[in-house]
């Protein structure tokens, strides 16, 4: 782990109180810093994201917006451009399809169309993945989207160190940063995080514990569930379980994930959304591509189903869970 | 020809019952007794549903569920204009809508406890599930109705938006297809003050919504909407222009959000609780009880066999909610496509190794048979 | 191929005037046809796809709409949820980022969250693809996000005969189907059509050449190019070379695409889209998954690069063109 | 209180200078003779700058180009209001507006041959680059406004959109929060009455454009947008408001398209030339020249003389245009991320190894450099 300055000091916090807290340094720190999205302001944000900012820095710089995400979206574009650092909170995943025009259009385009003159130094934060018992469009994985667009750069933190330290890298980077933040982990993720500022690097991999026998790739709150898997194939199995997560998709650890595919030569990826066309494809694309004599198996993907996820109740047979991932690893470490 | 003024627009506001329920007569819309009365059951009963389900919420019975208390008037009446033929879509604050619609309410509790079981509107009706993402179902309406236009029997679509959608994009190019191709609709914007903790005073800074009509053509109307009579009245005319060919309309009612957003919301973090006090003094149902009274409709004894009659009544919708079986895990690959693709066979056959992998063998024929159409 | 019924009589036509006869033929058979998009009425389409059809079948069913997209796709899904069969145009591909809320929230969920009681059969038909010397957003090849979004079907022709037949189908499908039209081969794809009404069966690859060395599979314009690229292996290598166009990216022809591949043992994707995160990602991963033990090399992506898209002066330097594919599948047959 | 008035508006419309050159004393702004003659030279030379871009694509020397003529009151005028630093994004038309912001025009045209190095705007200018997905700047710039109020310093954001445009939810969306946050932000909808081949009858069914603004709180107001004095008098009050720190205005320039949508369009298949004749008696050059020459500002050797230099001026910019070289294809890399990441340094490579692949070894030298930043 990439640690810019990493103090002494350290508190146990919630993830979602992570994110709270790197806001709250970063608009210390930096006035060109702001805060834009639906309810962030007096009402501290529907998880709690921005709780008490707006009373310590004022409505001028932590705004509550109206209900227009587009004008979320392309205002936040324009305050970049204009020298501001802008973090917009589109309110659920869910409802980032909304924003996909200024998103594929214009967010990571524009320093590349004014050759450099122009750029979008802004973060746009959303939750992501399910499990929180909400309606429809709450519990989405939309990561393959942005993915799959140029120029803008894609995190997804699963613990609360890693979500203030990326998120204030996040802040800090020059270039667009699409923030997920698995809502599932919002208040059940707790860890040491350091009081004070600090930032991790973008685009590196974590590797939540080494294995030999086989590598799970994943992200978001599937790290846990992932976690889960893996005591469970130890117990029962006798195999030795490697788990990576990747925390920043766009741009690709790609090293850490053929070094880990190399040494164990088996490989499931597990991951919330509609598995075709999914984040997971790309991985597995990109491990053929570069590793295939090191296979002993087909990289195998677990991933939701291609159908619109099912009210909540059914979620939980939508979205993978611990015994999906095991039958998909036993497959695999039999092949 | 120098600085003429080339348009001009006044917006009105429609008020019948005030709030201490004395009635403007010459605004009084022709209203049979019998739908008076219809009106008075329709707001007491979803009050009572309301609050029911909000202890439902409360003991762990049901999912997050969004109040509908103090907009009665605006979800129940509207829906008393319209055939079963027209199209329908409310918000999700809507329940009100869909009862007044004949919508039996144990599935809109199935609904809000995440089971897709609840999507169930009375056979016949072209009531359409209301869109979580807010007002993306606008542009749809306008289809909606297009299609009623096309089948050139008078039909209508109706639909809903809160004041804080109405600063949706969707809301301008709904209107401005409405409006350029004339469609049968009726957009109302149930505006009750609040978009979850963002004020009414936070979206347009204009002084109305209603006015936002006059810049697509389409006529705007302000209303009382804690004044049934004058959400009948407006509606009934929109209604009545649509069917004749007259185009389109959009209704701001004006009406309040008494309780939280959703059960998960704490509105006192973000708001005044003697604005709320205001708005209990302009309450729908009290006034329209004196007005039912002074007309000698209604009594204390109709009001106590009502309130005995809606209590059995939510005891049995409650019942027949409870009283579902867990839903088959299966029933999600029905009707995702009208024959499902070699894709989706597959994969719910991995499903039900799975539910086998978790349950052994016999689950598959323990659980409730699989519903929907497959493959 | 699937032909539901051919009639004897053809005629040669280019691949806009196929698309130009479909929706002719459709709007005479099935009075709930229409169109609607911006310019297809009195202008008959900037590419002349409607050309005559707002003459002979009137404003009510070939309608000029407001400039609005959103507008566009959601009144089109509400009239095919109505009874209707819209079949709706989008100008460009470069400017379906501004349905993508309808499309992801909505198209493809409306039959499933109603539980099979109402359902949107419409067409969304959109140009495709580059090397037309247009301006930026004019070149897009956006398969992919819509090929990740569930309840959709995902078509796009190369041939003239395929174009009218699949579009036939597409209007006749039950289900909201994304229909592609490569706008580099409109004018330059000719070939036979039958002159009357018949449709091709939506979910079927083409194999445009058999071959035993090495699969190129791919889709839209890229089949031209391919079919170049191939010429050359054949000639300059001596190799043999099967080329499948997809036809339809959604439901996917998994058994041609493994039929092929478990045959040559070598597979080149060829597409015009970013590279990550593609449809290519999600073939290769299948044919990975699927066919490992028949592998005889890592399969291969040739695609767009991870930018934006040069302005069309360089934009032969951003789509593969035959060189690209050649290198390519050298690699692959001297792995 | 029954049917009430709660809001009224009236939309004006301004002419100053009518069609045959006659002014309206009483509204004349204030404006120096020397920039008179600016409005007249700018909209004289991007009308001729125009005319040699047609006939450049006609033979085959330049891509698709859109026409401005017509528009160039609306496009040149708006500019002289401002400051360098004030933010402008006009529309892919916006030809004039950015000539009036000082661009060199060789740029324009190897912008429209589609090379990427056409994107170049003076040095110190807050010009950004239209959007070509059209609308989609509309909220970006209400930022741009935003970023202006934090700055302080009564900067303002200026932006175009076409009658077409303004039915995008975006112009929606943009004009809530510029009234919401009274963003110093000008909107300018240059209706030239078509959208390619739609009329603007076409878009909403309101008379005017203008008076969308009533919807949002925002200032609105409709102008003849062949007349430069009108469109300067709106625009130059419109800025100083903003810079006041009073808010957004939309301005609905009302023009007309007098050639093709662009080069690639033929708009006899859509239009009657009769319509195009009466626009051509209301052009923007011909009244300006009439009222320059009354005031004995303008006569025929000048005008001579200004036909002369713009000839020599469009000639040293087509030169410079056509004499750049082919792009280095590797440019395209360049200025992705302010560091570009591993990916596509490979990618890059892969792009190298093609060009040496088709060309030989010495390709890479004997392509101009690469420009830009990398990695
Ligand atoms: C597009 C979209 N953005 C955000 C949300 C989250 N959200 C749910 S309800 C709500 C407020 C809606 O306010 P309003 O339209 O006034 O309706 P009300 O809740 O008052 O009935 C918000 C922001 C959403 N559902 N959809
Ligand atoms: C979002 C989007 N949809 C469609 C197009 C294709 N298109 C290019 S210009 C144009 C007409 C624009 O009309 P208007 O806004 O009036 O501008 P004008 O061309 O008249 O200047 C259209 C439909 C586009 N560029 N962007
Ligand atoms: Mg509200
Ligand atoms: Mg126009």
């Amino acid at each position: 782990m990439t640690i810019a300055s990493k103090p002494a000091a350290t508190q146990v916090l919630n993830l979602v109180s992570a994110v709270n807290q790197a806001l709250d340094q970063a608009l210390a720190k930096d006035s060109r810093v702001m805060l834009l999205g639906e309810d962030v302001g007096r009402n501290g944000g529907v998880f709690r994201a921005t709780e008490g900012l707006w009373a310590k820095y004022g409505e001028r710089r932590v705004v509550d917006t109206p209900l227009a995400e587009i004008g979320i979206m392309g205002s936040a574009i324009g305050l970049a451009v204009s020298g501001m650092r802008p973090v917009a909170e589109i309110q659920f995943d869910g409802f980032l399809p909304s924003v996909f025009d200024q998103v594929v259009c214009h967010l990571g385009r524009i320093r590349s169309r004014s050759r450099g003159r122009l750029s979008v130094p802004l973060v746009l934060r959303a939750p992501h993945g399910g499990l929180i018992h909400a309606p429809e469009h709450h519990s989405e994985s939309p990561e393959a989207y942005f993915c799959h667009t140029p120029g803008i750069k894609v995190v997804i933190p699963s613990t609360p160190y890693d979500a203030k330290g990326l998120l204030l890298a996040a802040i800090e980077d020059p270039d667009p940063v699409v923030f997920f933040e698995p809502k599932l982990l919002y208040r059940s993720a707790k860890g040491e995080v350091p009081t004070g500022y600090y930032t991790l690097e973008i685009g590196k991999a974590r590797v939540v514990k080494e294995g030999r026998d086989l590598t799970l790739l994943t992200w978001g709150a599937m790290t846990v569930t992932c976690e889960r898997a893996a005591e469970r194939l130890e117990r029962e199995d006798g195999a030795s379980i490697e788990i990576i997560d990747l925390r920043t998709l766009t741009p690709l650890d790609i090293d850490a994930v053929l070094g880990s595919v190399e040494k164990t030569g088996r490989c499931v990826i597990a991951h919330e959304a509609p598995n075709t066309g999914s984040w997971a494809a790309e991985l597995s694309a990109l491990i053929g591509e570069r590793a295939l004599l090191k296979l002993l198996a087909p990289v195998a993907r677990v991933g939701g189903w291609d159908i619109r996820m099912p009210l909540f109740r059914l979620e939980p047979y939508y979205i993978p869970d611990a015994d999906r991932i095991v039958l998909a690893a036993r497959k695999t470490l039999n092949f | 020809m120098p600085l003429k003024t080339v348009a001009s627009c006044d917006v009105k506001r429609l008020e019948i019952l005030s709030a201490d329920g004395r009635l403007d007569k010459k605004l009084m819309p022709k209203v049979s007794n019998a739908l008076l009365l219809t009106m008075y059951r329709l707001m007491f009963q979803i009050r009572k549903f309301d609050e029911r389900a909000v202890l439902l919420q409360r003991s762990g019975r049901l999912g997050t569920y969004p109040m509908i208390t103090g907009q009665e008037a605006t979800q129940c009446v509207p829906p008393l204009c319209l055939q079963p033929s027209d199209w329908v879509v409310p918000t999700y604050r809507g329940g009100g809508v869909y009862f007044a619609r004949g919508m039996s309410m144990r599935y809109a509790l199935l609904y809000w406890a995440g089971d897709d079981r609840g999507t169930r509107f009375p056979e016949g009706n072209n009531d359409m599930i209301f869109s979580i993402p807010v007002g993306t179902h606008l542009t749809q309406v306008a289809g909606l109705a297009w299609g009623q236009a096309f089948k050139g029997q008078g039909g209508v679509a109706l639909t809903y938006c809160g004041d804080g959608t109405s600063s949706k994009g969707d809301l301008h190019e709904a209107l401005t297809f409405a409006g350029q191709f004339k469609l049968p609709a009726i957009y109302i914007i149930e505006n009750n003050g609040w978009a979850i903790s963002v004020p009414r005073s936070r979206q347009a800074a204009s002084p109305t919504l209603a006015q936002k009509a006059w810049g697509y053509g389409v006529a705007g109307i302000q209303v009382d909407g804690n004044d049934a009579l004058a959400v009948y009245a407006a509606t009934a005319s929109a209604v009545a222009r649509a069917r004749k060919g007259g185009g389109p309309t959009l209704i701001e009612c004006e009406t309040y959000r008494m309780g939280h957003h959703t059960t998960a919301d704490d509105a006192t973090r973000y708001r005044n609780e003697k604005d709320v006090e205001t708005w209990r003094r302009k309450d729908p149902l009290a006034r329209m009880r004196t007005f039912l009274t002074a007309r000698a409709l209604w009594d204390a004894a109709k009001e106590a066999a009502l309130a005995e009659q809606t209590r059995t009544w939510i005891d049995v919708e409650v019942k027949a909610y409870e009283e579902h079986p867990a839903p088959n895990p299966l029933n999600m690959f029905a009707d995702n496509y009208a024959t499902a693709p070699r894709a989706l066979i597959e994969q719910r056959a991995e499903l039900e190794e799975l539910l086998k992998f978790k349950g052994g063998a016999r689950i598959l024929t323990e659980l409730p048979a699989a519903e929907g159409r497959f493959p």
